[in-house]
Order: C-alpha cells, then structure tokens, then sequence
C-alpha cells in the first residue's frame, strides 16, 4: 500500500485540516441585530478535492473488518452487507419524524415488522426500537423495570440491581443512571454466576438481576431456570444483555429461559455496521406484563391493515427525542429479512464452530468453556495489552484485552460467522507469532501499522482535545 | 443442522435454496468438515451447551429472500409512504448533504470499524473525531466537545446529570423553556429521575425568554437552566448573555440548546456565558432520517473531567509523530463501572465523521452562507404568507431561523390536513397556529407551499 | 478573469455567486496572486498564447449551478422517462447487480485511477483485470481474452478485422446471420470498410442456422463467419461445430457471440471450434444502462499476438514476488501508431472490473443458477403467452434464452403500442411478431404482462 | 497504512481469487438436450465478505487521483466530483436503449442538452455522443470525413491523412482502421507544425489533416488559420483532437480556428472519472455541412418540444451497437451543468496557472513554450522511464514518459486544474528528488510502492494471461 513519505523517508502524517488551510467569516450582511451575530468564525475552508483527499487518507489508516480478521470479544465485528447500505439510502425512507402517521406508513410498516421479528427471535412479546444503543437498551429496559415496581407501589423498597462481576460495565453505569445502587456478584469456579450466591444477594430490596448468556467467557448459564426463579420469587425481574445473542440465533431465546426485558445489539447481532464505534441502536423486548411500561410511541397495526404510532398505558416515556436510530434500524429489517429461519440459525452455528476451531488452533490456556461464539484466553505471564499489540503487526486487528477479569492477562476472543477457515488460520497464526515474541519485541511493537506505539498515558495527563490545543506541525 | 446443504450464492436474485444457510458466513461443507474434525466433534450441534429445557426448536417463520427480493420488498415498502413536500422541522431539519460526504464515509474503512481501542491501527477514524471535536470547539467557543452522543435530547440529559455532578451543593430542579419540545423534555425527565432531579419550566413572551418570570423561578436549588436559541418555534432568543449571568448567580450551569448551521452565525455560546451547549449536529450529515440524531455536547473547561462519553485527545508515537488517542477513559464505563461519568459506550462516531465531512464541504464561507440563508428564507416565507387573508406571520415577533410559527384564521389542524392533502406537510402547533420550516431542498417549493395555503384559507 | 471573486464553497444549495469559478480548482485568490508572482506574471490571461482572431471572448449561456440544483434538475429530467416495466432483451440485459458491485468498484481507488502504466502503484487494478480476463478464459475456453473492448458490436468489428490480418491470403468477405441486431452489423461494416471487407448475411430456419445456405454462401474469399448463441431472436443454435468446421475448410476464422451468462451453461465454445469469442460482458456488472457495454473478447493463441486492447499478464518484481502488468503493449497505438492492431486506447476497464466483481460475487455455483434461470423463465412465459388465443410462443421452434419472439394475430406495432399504455414495454420484431425477454428484474411481473397481452389480444 | 506481512516480516501478495477457493459446477438438471449444454464450469466460490475483502485488498494496491497529484500528461487526471456518480445512479436513467423515443424523454432530453453543451463549447453545429472513446471519436471522426468526401466522388482520390509527429498514437491508427495512408509531418524546431512542410504535404489526395492544439508540447498553434485555409484550399478536412481541450475552456473554440471535425474527450475534459482505462466517451462535433453526415440516430427537439432519435440524411451508421456509453455522457451533462460558463472558463485557466507554476518550481529543461496546460520537461541523461520510478518513491505519480520523442527523455506534465498550490510544491519536491538520485538508486527504485520493481520485459517475452497460466503461488 502506498504511503507519502518525506525526502528523508519518514513517513508523513496527513495534516489537520486546520493546518491546511482556513477562513475566518464575519456576517456584514445579514438581517439581524449585531448583538445577536457572533463575531467572527473561524474553520477550514479546503475545496472539495481537498476534502476528498483528507479523507480518503484517514480512511487509509484505519483498520476495518474488510481488512481482516477483528477479533474483538462482545463486539461481534462481523461482515457489514453492502445492500444493508442501499436499503437504508432509499429516499423514500427519508422522511422527517413528525409526519402523520397516515403519511408514514412505509416507515410504520418497516417499524412493526422489526418489532415482530425482535419479538419472535427473543421470545418476547414486542419490542421497542427507540434506545439508540444497547446502553441506551439496558437504561430502557430498567426504566420499564423501574415503572414496573413503581406500578406495584415498590418502587422505594427494590433500589438493588444485581449484576455479575463479569458483565459489561454498561450494566453497572445503566443501572446507577436509574438511581439505582449496583449489587456485584463474582462468578462461581467455572465462570457461571454462582446460584448460592445469587439466592442471598436476591430479596424484596432486588430490582432486576442483569445477566449476558452466554456469558463473557461464551459460557451457556446452565442454571438459567433456577436463578429465573430466584429472582421471580423474589419479586425481581430477569434482565438480559444481548450483546452476546450472536451464539443463540435460533437455538435458544432468552424470553424461554425466563427473561423478562433484554436488549438486541442490532449492530452486532445483526451486522449493521460499527461506523466506528457507532451508530447502533439497542431495542428493548418485553414480556406481555411489561408492554404497557414500553416508551412512547410503539407502533401497532390497526383493524384495517394499516399501522399507528401510540402511547402504551403507563410508558415510561422518551428516551430518545425522536423515534431512534432510523437508519440502522432499516438496515437490521434488511438484514433479518435476508437471512430467514434458516440464515440465522446457520449464523449462530457457524459463529459457534469458527470459535471453537480458533481456539483449537491456538496455543494459548482457556480455562472456561465449553464455550459458544467467543473465548476467552490467557496471554500468562505477558501483558494482554502488550500481547495485543504483537498481534497487530501480523496484519490483524487483536482481541478485547484485560478482561473479564476473572481471567489473568485475558484475551476475549470473537471470531464470528464472518471469518473463512482460511481467515481463522490466518488470525491463528498470529496469536503463534505473538506469544513467540519476546517482551521486548513485544514493546516496540506494533511497527508495521500507520502509527507505532501511541503513549496513552501522556494524552490523559496533559489533554489535547482540538487543534486549537494543538501548536505547530511538530509540537 | 444441515451443514452438507449450505450454500454460498444467490446473488442471482433467484429463488433456489438459500434458507439453509448465511450468505456471509464463508464456509464450505467441506470445511465444516475439517474443522469439526479438527475440534474433535461430530456436529455443531454438539458445540451448544444449551440444556434442552430452555433450548428452541421452534420456527421465526421469516422467510429468506433473495438481496433483489428484500431491496424490492422494501423499496415497495418504504413506497407507502405518502409522497409529501416537507416544511417540517422543530429540531429535525433537511439540509442538503453533498454527494462527497456519503462517497468518503461509506467508504469500508470508516463504515466498518469499531471504536478505536487500538490507536495505532484506528489513527485515520481517530483525526477525524478530533478534527469533529474541534469545529464543534470553534462553533461553541467551549472548551472541550466529546466525540458524539445520540441526540439533542439524550445530550440535554446527560448535561443535566453532568450540572448535578459538578455543583458543590446538592440540587433538586432543572429549568427548561416551556417551548421545549415535549419529547425532549421526557427524555431529561427519564435522565433526570435517576439523578433525583425534577424538571421544571419557564416561559416565554412572543419566542423570547420571559426573563421576569425567570427570575421568579429560579432557586439555590436549580442545578441548571436550559435555553434554546432558535428555539423550537424558531425563534433566535436575545436575552442569553442575561439568563447566563442569571444562572450564575445561582450556581446553576447555564445550558444552551442549538445547532452547528445557527452557531455559525448567532451569538457564541462562550462569549454568552453557555456553560455546556447541546444539540442535534446531524443537521449537517444527515438529511431527513426520521429523527436519527447526534447529540452534541461541549463544556467549558472546568467540567472536563466530568464529561460523559468519548474523547479523542493528542498524544505522540514512540517515534515523536503527532497520534491520536481516546483519552480520559477513566471517566467511561468500561473502566469505572457505576462510578462512570455516562452508560455511553456505542455513539454516533459514523455520524459525526458525516458531520465533520459536511462542515469541511462547506468551509468556514459556505457554512456562513447557509446561516445567513436560514434567516432570509424564514423572513422572505413568513412575510410571504403574512400577505394571506386569514394568515399572520411570523406569530412570534422575533427574528428567525429557518422556521417561524403562523397565526391562521382557520382551526391548524383543518390547515395542516387540507394542505397535506395538497402535498405539503406542516407542523400544526396550537389551535390556530402552525409551523413551517424552510431550507434549500424544500425552499423550490415555496411558491407552491404559498398558492395552497392561500387556497386552503380562501 | 476575476481572479480576486473566486469563490470556493456553495455547497450549501444556495444560490450564490459560484458562477466565477470551479468548485474542483482549489486556488484561493491569494495563492493565486502569489503563484503568478513565482511565474513572474501579472495575470492568468498573460498565461494564454491565442492569436487574437481565434481567441473566444463570448458566452457560452450556461449558467452554473450548485450541486443540489443539477441533481434536481436531472432528477427532474430523467423522470420524464415513462414508467414502464421493460421486457426488452435483444443484446442488452438487466440483470440484477449486487450492491457490492457497486461499493467496491466505486472505491476512489478504482475509479478514479488511470490506465495501468506504472504497474509498481497499479498491482490492484491490475489484478482485478488479470482475473477479469481468467474468468473470460474459463468462461469460453479459448487461450487469451482481452480485459476490454467498448461494446460487443465494435468487439466483432474488431474480430473482422483480426481474422483479416491474420489469414494468409487476402480475403474479402464476412459472413454474419441474417438475425444480427442491423445496428451491431453497420458497426462491423463501419470497421469492415476500412480493412476492404463487405459483410453478407446467411439465412436462419426456425432460429438456427441454415447449414446448406450457409454452404452454398461461404467461399475462399471469406475471412470470417460469425454465429450467434443465444440469437437476438433469444434461441440456442444447434449446429456451431458444424459451422466452426465448414469455416475451418475454408481457412475462415469462426467468431461466435455471445455473453458471460449465456457461456456459463451452453456448449463451451473451444469445444465447438470457436477461433474468437465477442459479445457483451456487460450483462453481469452494468444494469440497463441505455446501451453501455462491455466488449468481451477472446481468441486462440495463435491468434494473440494479433489481438486488439489491452492484455494483463504476469511477472515478476525485483524481490521475486508475483506481478501484473501490461502487456505486449508493442502491439498497440501508442507504440505501433498506424501499424498497431486497434486504435484502442481508453477501454472499459472499469466496467470490466464491475463484471468480474459481479461474477465473484455469483461464484460458479450462482452463475450456473442464473443461466439455468434464462432457460427456464424464457421457456415459462412462452408457454404461457402460447396459451392465449391469439399468441404463437415461441415462434422458433427452439431451445431459448432469456428472450422469445411469439406471434400475434394482431399487428406487433398495434400490440406493443397497446402494451406499452398498460405499462409495459415488448420488442417488436416483424409485422406479427413481438419478443420478450424476462431476467430476474421483471419476473414478478410476468403474471400482469400475461394478462395485459390477454387484454390486447381479446 | 496497513499490509498483511507474513511471519518472516515479508509482504504477502493477495492471492488470486481462482488460489482461494474454486467450484466446478455441471449442470445436471436444466431442461435442455446434453449436447447443448457445455461439460463443466470452474469458477471462483468466494462468499460476500470473502469478495468484500479482495477486492477492497485490491483497491489498496491501487494509486488514484485522491491519493494525490497524478500529473500524466495529455490524460487530464483531475479530480472526479462524486455527485456525478449520484446522478448517473438515479434509477429513472436505467433504461433499455430499445425504448420507443416517447417512454424515454428524459433520457433524450440529458443527450440532447448534452449534444448542444457539447456544440457550443467548440464552436461547433453539434455533436454526435455515440463514440464511447477519444479514439473511438477519430475513428468516427474519419468515418464522416471519408463519408464526405465519397458524398463527393473524391474518395479514392483522397487517400491521405496528415498526422504530425507529436501527435497521439491513437490519431495514426485510427487513420489506418479507416482505411487511409498516413503522411506524418515533424515539428517544426519550436515545436510546432511546420508551415511550409505542410503546404508542401497537402493536396488533392489530403483527406484530412488532424492536429491536437495545444499540441502535445502545450504549445497553441499559432498559425492555425493559415494551417487551415492550406488544408481547405486542398479540399481536405481539418480534425481537431480534443485531448486537450482543458487548455482553451471558454478561451478558444476549435470550431471558430477553422476545424471541421472535433472530439471531446469526456473523460479528460470534463471529469468524468478514467476508471482504471475507461468508459470514457468520444463524442465528435462537426461543422454544419457535415452534420447530415453524422452516426446514426442523433437527437433532434421537434416542434411540440420533445425529443426524438432520428437517422442524419446521409449517416454513416453506426460506430456502436447502441448509443455509447450512456453513464459517462450523463456524468459529463452533470459536470458541465455544474460549472456554467464561469467554472469552465476558471478551470482552463487554473489547469494553465498550475502547469506554467509548476514548471516554475521544477529544475529540468523545458525546452519548447510558452506553454499551456502541460508542459514536457526532459529527464537529461537519464532515462525518464528510470525517473519516473524515483517520482514513485516520492509517493506522487509520475508523468508520461518518453513521449513526445521531439524532447528527449520527456517527461510530459499535465497537472490539471485541481492540484492546489500545496500539492505541486509537493510535486514540485518530488521532480527535485528524483533528479537528484543516482542511477543506481533509481534503478532500485520503488520501493515503497506495494510492488517493487516490476520486470515489464520477461511479461510480454513468455505471456501468462489467465490464472490457467499461473502454476503455484510461487512460480
């Protein structure tokens, strides 16, 4: 691949567009007051051959799943379809969010079906789709939960959310955003959440337990009947994070092991793109004694075949100032739509075998299994983080690092359905390389990617968040 | 599991056998095969360690399709929804995005990559949030902007949270407009609730701040005073500097709602005294998307280390080149759990890159211009239909930016219906009151907008 | 020139003064000013050596327009194409591109690359088109494929003219079926008569070849004979070994057309005796695009030093890895001038990149699905256009593909007319004869296309 | 940026599609006799993510104009808008060109607008867009010259087409597809065509004479009028070849310097992107009394203002089987659309600016001027072939390379009109460094190219053509 490179043949950085070139505008001639225009405004001003090369560079230096493998545990970085991209350009989608309802009904209808089908793949009685994320899902999903006990008049008693200590730390902060105080609870000795345990952390103080099944470590929670019932007897509800739905497409549903509220990571499970660390969108299912908490509006079908926005009895509300991420959800309708029964079962099974085949192929210890779509390794007595970075000179993107912590030095591994056996031995291959390494290979690493070493440390002491922090070329 | 029957293609828009298996999972029967074999199991089945009781052999009953059949399905689809000329607005807006704004971010490389937890592999994705974080700095005059939240409403949330944090004393109210769009303010109300604050609102006279009766309501008790300039009606608010100081004085954060295209040319929030300032930045990237958003979010110094979500900060490579990080992630969830600043983890990065590409399209000089229009186009339409029997415009008499609220003579919602049965879509915002927005991709139909109004109130 | 008025940026929509300058040339004012000042030049015009008497000082009455106003104006324009479902095949085809045909050859790099002379910066490219012209090769057989020519007619001129060059003795005469497209036969006489060549037809019985014609018409001073399968007619000839060996006799070259869907399923044409192989690529990559092309060509390998277009092969870089590049450039204009085997220079690389893309995207399996397709929808719809009164389908008694002419009772001008004012859009082919063509694009409106041929048959 | 690298730190080549995975398919079910199906099929069987990512690889590999200056001379690589690209997607312009010239007005319209933009811009009566190339065009071009003077009885006396030296190598053989002997007339010693040589070539076996002005060395032929009254007086034909027409954009008009006959070349002239080769569009303009002359159909308005194709009187046919290349004749409309008269006539003079600049700044001997888009610099006494692989190291394309032969070592620079001043001071630096490698270094060079060096010889010498050709990934 191609690279500028000085006379000296130093590699070049692409300049910030601010060191570019400039403009600094005044408004002389405008019909407003001057107290109530700003002064002057100052910003890049390059034409549009320039922007098109400013980016097309930046996008040169940033590693994508098109790339390669991208391993990353409880991301489920998997093939993006391209036609996902052209369903959601359709301009007939592009409408503005208050129109009537009679005048938006492809929108509706597209709204509905998607809700059918989270339902149907969740167990669950409907689904709404206004969380733009999956943290925005669980801080729903507990704001349904939190109404709920409202409706019972417990609100004031049950302030606890339980939450296994390998969870996703967006279970934690979801839970303190509700007001609500975060009970921790450590796994058991094969990695599960330990049912002694739960039975007295659980009691008439219990909101929710939160759990992800399979779990970080891709292990199945065996006991999911028995700690349903745990936490119903106790008057709790079952909280499910989707982030690891990829593994159960079609083989098991969190509304049948006893969940009551769960989120879908639509741009995980269903591969609507990561864009960089977003936008997804994260729609809440419920069980029918929940639907009427859902935030406003749901969609329904009326009598005569044509659909409605609506406000359930007792929403919770808004939790978005609109109807969500419009985009993605139309390109998770187009992706579900694509795969069928069949598609999605196959997903999860071949999600499933490039995992254990990964992990087969690997030198690494795995204490937890028998796992499903993820693995999560131990780098022993390297650095996880310093391991990772071994592994990007092998032209891979690494795993998750450092955790969950229930495992030393953890490398949470994500393979997905998208990967070919060839792509598995490729990405093999490099874990081989980088535990071959030595500690000091390990630490001038990685050499072969757009930037060596970045020091993370120094960024935070000494924050520089614009180019206005930013001096001259070499600072 | 059927394995020996997957097939990889149907491209061809045909209707063979697809519904065995996923056209984006790569392998062969064959290899099935030998990586079973490998494993040392017989089937996939036996990879799932799911107890039976709770396993799921049932059916979706969703049928696979074809990439044609499902295109085409929901082209047909989406088809039902009401060709309309849209006048709509009221904090979602229609700008024109150029052409080289989706051509650079659907390039594969940004669409799909995943937040940049390696920097040495992400530093293209990473310059651009920085270069994001810093026209948002230059819009606001503020200190520190975060690389995205989802949406105006979600960030007035989070600035809310964010006022409650930061005051010494405890706080138990917010101060909102009462021209706030009522979905914005449920949102606050669902932040709002965790943080054990209640949200109150003020009002205004003729679209501006009615500062008297600010006055009143204010408390030692209110962590933070919400304004909006252009405010939902429109209008451009004139007594912000006032409100700031106001805010002050009672050790509450003054935050300011607005919008990249109306910061290019209003006052500064900085040089008002803003504290934090929200919006929807989308405005620029997106064109209409049925209110998919990104929330901005900036605040002065001071509030840094509180700041939810992600920043992206300087730093050097081993080899003294200039590198981009996340940075501060001590805040974010993932490091510190329920003591974190936010839940936020996925954002709107994608959306932001757009953002960022569309402020570059414009430069400092087109995005001036587009402002400017704003004002000209919501003045020009609004006198123009002044000019109506049964019509009165602008209702608020304040200056305006790309939409303006009209008295008419007839019930609004008669208004709205019949000219929705003409084509053209307004907001109907009280009895007698309805809301028309203009920008450059509806501003063509103005004429017609005008004609029909004029037949509509005959 | 109003050097000091350009203005970069209108983006925007807007309608502001851009009609000075390009919004592609990035010179601001002062970089102008100071690059003249390097030049030692008080203006651009100083830059200009026009006499006078041929220098233009008018207007060319095009008014500049933002972005958003061409695309609506075009937009606008295109829409007065009527609505109408298309059952027109005859050389051109509209089978469905997957979308990944489309993001990836529209990467920037793909795009908006040039002609592959420094091979070091083009391995991509390169290799794409290397591929490209495998899959040709596996597709019909034959030694060497070319990685362009414009279109399937100016590919067959460009036969005619190799089969000339090649042949040891002077010849004088082509030989083409009397069912060729009239407009792909005046291209090839338009190439035959440069090359002193004059083209002549022999009869088809019933859609194939009439042997004992086509005995009786070939002689010494035919250069070249030229089948077609599938026909325009859309039927699968019969007898192309019979053809390739009678050509052979008479030291004719035998070209037959065809197109990459077509040779995915029928007899392979190496195996039947092929010399050349032409037609249209393009029906895999490019939807209906009003006639654009791809021009497949393939030949022998004693033919290939005599080839037309550009030909990839491989090598080797100096640290002994595998490389493309292009090659036996000798051959072409650029260095062969008036003796070169073509004047082709710009080709239609990208198109053909977008076809080998489309064919990946098939695989072998998909692609087989497809032709199959052609077969069955072909014999389908004849059947059930047979059964209404009125119609005789197919009107050859022939194996078809994709495409048919059925009889009517009627006129065929009177039944297309009729057919197009219900919406749909048939060939008409002789005074009772229409065609019709069904691909996976139309096929779901076989069903309405039946009954409106009902209705106008009734 | 990244590259895969194996574990021995050495570059991997992306295998070819047919070294990934094949399938060979027979078809087994298909209702049609045995004999006329063919045996077996072997193709690639990659799945989507596994094309996703080859060719994405590919691009990778692949310089292009927004990586930054690609200053080919006589080629025009300038920056591509991509709302062209939006506009030639609009679904409303995928028609079949067999459409009845009622269902297809807006079509007709876009080739009509086209036709007169086109007429206008070179002086010219119209302008026939059939050709789908510059070549194409001359050949076309020829074709109504031949067709004009047989429409005289002259045509087997007018044997001859005069072509000089500098020109494109397209120019000769399109002479000779048509059928006609070429008469070649060097330059004379400032670059130009030699008068008196030409008056003296001329006569009454002159078909055509064909000049390309600018000419090749950028220099306007300043005796044009006279050049055109000599060939006229003859009876011959004057053609003019559009390459570089960026230079004259609103500043001058083939048509009003005397010539008969032109091409535009869509793709250089008006940005239409150059896709690796092409589609390009070659349409050709001529003056009124050839119009009748023109292919078949041309667009013409009728009088209820609508459109139709219809067949010129005395056409030559057709010179493609339908109607061009459609999406490139429908960017082009866009482009021009775009600019109006004021962009048109600041690209010709910005392209003029950029090239007298950067001449300016680079340190060879440019020995003809004064030029106008492009300028040809001689590489001295070393190879411009040699130098050109030293520009590449440079991370900047380099230009056309020993042509025009009337420079030695030429180097023949077209910057274009989007290259900012910051990019050809780069460039600039690049010309700089180049010359100041040494032999050895430059026959090292590149090396920071995705491929080294590349043996162009061994190629032609023993031709692999197909992946059939290529034995094992290490042959």
């Amino acid at each position: 691949t191609w690279e500028r490179e000085t006379e000296s043949g130093e590699a070049v950085n692409e300049p910030l567009l601010s060191e570019k070139r400039t403009e600094t505008v005044t408004h002389d001639d405008v019909d407003l007051p001057d107290e109530l225009v700003r002064d002057e405004l100052t910003l890049p001003e390059p034409a549009e051959p320039e922007v098109a090369s400013h980016y097309t560079r930046l996008s040169q230096m940033t590693y994508s799943v098109e790339h390669g493998p991208y391993p990353l545990g409880s991301c489920t970085m998997k093939y993006n379809p391209k036609f996902i991209e052209d369903v959601a350009a359709l301009e007939e989608g592009a409408i503005h969010p208050d129109r009537p309802d009679e005048d938006a009904q492809g929108t509706l209808a597209v709204l509905h079906g998607l809700q059918e089908y989270l339902a149907e793949i969740g167990g669950m009685a409907t689904a709404t789709l206004q969380p733009p994320a999956g943290a925005a899902g669980e801080f729903t999903g507990l704001l349904v939960a939190r109404a709920y006990h409202r409706s019972n008049g417990e609100d004031d008693e049950r302030r606890e959310v339980i939450v296994p200590a390998s969870a996703h730390g967006t279970n934690f902060a979801s839970a303190a955003m509700c007001g609500y105080d975060v009970v921790e609870l450590p796994s058991d000795e094969d990695g599960r959440v330990p049912v002694d345990a739960l039975e007295e952390a659980v009691g008439d103080s219990t909101a929710a337990l939160m759990l992800t099944n399979p779990n970080t470590l891709g292990l199945f929670e065996r006991d999911i009947e028995e700690i349903a019932e745990i936490v119903h007897d106790a008057g709790g509800l079952l909280y499910y994070d989707g982030a690891n739905l990829n593994a159960l497409l079609g083989r098991a549903r969190p509304g049948d092991m006893g969940f009551d509220i769960m989120h879908y990571n639509v741009h995980k499970t269903f591969a609507s793109p990561h864009g960089g660390g977003g936008p997804g969108a994260g729609p809440i299912g419920v069980v029918e004694e929940l639907t009427d908490f859902l935030p406003d509006p749901h969609v329904r079908e009326t009598d005569d075949g044509s659909f409605e926005f609506y406000e359930p009895a007792e929403s919770i509300g808004k939790v978005h100032g609109f109807h969500g991420n419009w985009l993605v959800l139309l390109k998770t309708y187009a992706y579900i739509s694509r795969l069928g029964d069949g598609g999605l079962k196959d997903t999860s099974a071949m999600a499933v075998l490039n995992a254990n085949y990964l992990a087969e192929r690997i030198d690494l210890d795995i204490p937890y299994g028998p796992f499903h779509h993820e693995f999560v390794a131990s780098a022993g007595d390297v650095d996880a983080a310093e391991f990772a970075k071994g592994m990007l000179d092998e032209g891979v993107h690494p795993p998750t690092t450092k955790w969950p912590e229930i495992v030393d030095e953890a490398l949470m591994t994500e393979p997905t359905e998208a990967l070919s056996k060839e792509q598995l031995d490729v990405l093999a291959a490099a874990f081989t390389a980088a535990s071959e390494k030595t500690k000091e290979e390990l630490a001038e690493a990685p050499t072969t990617t757009a930037a060596a070493r970045i020091d993370q440390t120094t960024a935070a002491r000494n924050p520089r968040l614009s180019w206005q922090d930013v001096g001259g070329d070499d600072e | 599991m059927t394995t020996m029957q997957r097939i990889q293609h149907d491209g061809t828009g045909g209707s063979h056998e697809a519904d065995e298996s996923s056209p984006f999972a790569p392998q062969t029967p064959q290899e099935v095969e030998s990586m079973l074999s490998a494993i040392g199991a017989d089937s996939v089945e036996e990879l799932f360690d799911v107890p039976e009781a709770v396993a799921f052999d049932g059916e979706f009953d969703i049928e696979a399709k074809s990439e044609f059949e499902v295109v085409t399905e929901i082209e047909d689809l989406l088809g039902r929804n009401a060709d309309r000329t849209e006048f709509l607005g009221r904090g979602h807006y229609d700008h024109y995005v150029p052409s080289v704004v989706d051509y650079l971010s659907l390039r594969s490389e940004f669409l799909t990559s995943y937040t940049q937890y390696q920097p040495e592999t992400s530093q293209g994705f990473l310059q651009a949030l920085f270069e994001f974080q810093s026209m948002i700095v230059e819009l606001t005059g503020l200190d520190v902007a975060n690389c995205s939240m989802y949406d105006a409403a979600t960030a007035l949330g989070e600035a809310a949270a964010l006022a409650a944090r930061v005051r010494d004393t405890s706080g138990s109210r917010v101060l909102v407009p009462e021209t706030i769009r009522s979905e914005r303010r449920s949102v606050l109300e669902n932040y709002a609730d965790g943080a054990e604050l209640t949200v109150e609102t003020y009002p205004l006279v003729d679209g501006n701040t009615d500062f008297d009766a600010l006055s009143d309501r204010i408390g030692e008790d209110v962590v933070m005073v919400y304004a909006e300039s252009p405010t939902a009606r429109g209008t451009i608010e004139e007594r912000l500097s006032d409100v700031a100081t106001l805010a002050d004085e009672h050790e509450a954060a003054f935050c300011l709602g607005s919008d990249p295209v109306a910061l290019a040319l209003l006052e500064e929030p900085a040089a008002v005294g803003a504290d934090i300032v929200i919006g929807d930045a989308s405005v620029l990237g997106l064109s209409a998307s049925h209110g998919m958003g990104l929330g901005l979010f900036a605040v002065k110094e001071g509030y840094l280390r509180q700041v939810p979500g992600r920043l992206v900060g300087t730093s050097e490579t081993a080899d003294g080149r200039r590198a981009y990080t996340l940075t501060l992630q001590t805040r974010e969830q993932h490091i510190r759990k329920e003591r974190a600043t936010s839940n936020i983890c996925t954002n709107q990065a994608w959306v932001a890159l757009r953002t960022a590409i569309h402020v570059a399209s414009l430069g400092a000089t087109g995005l001036s211009s587009l402002a400017e229009e704003c004002v000209t186009r919501a003045a020009e339409t609004a006198a123009r239909l002044d000019e109506i029997d049964g019509v009165s415009a602008p209702a608020d008499d304040r200056h305006h930016f790309r939409e303006f609220v009209a008295r008419t003579e007839r019930p609004a919602a008669e208004v709205a219906s019949e000219l929705a049965d003409r084509g053209f879509l307004v907001h109907e915002v009280g009895e007698y009151e309805i809301q028309v927005c203009v920008t450059e991709t509806n501003s063509g139909e103005v004429d017609d907008l005008v004609a029909a109004v004029e037949e509509v109130l005959a």
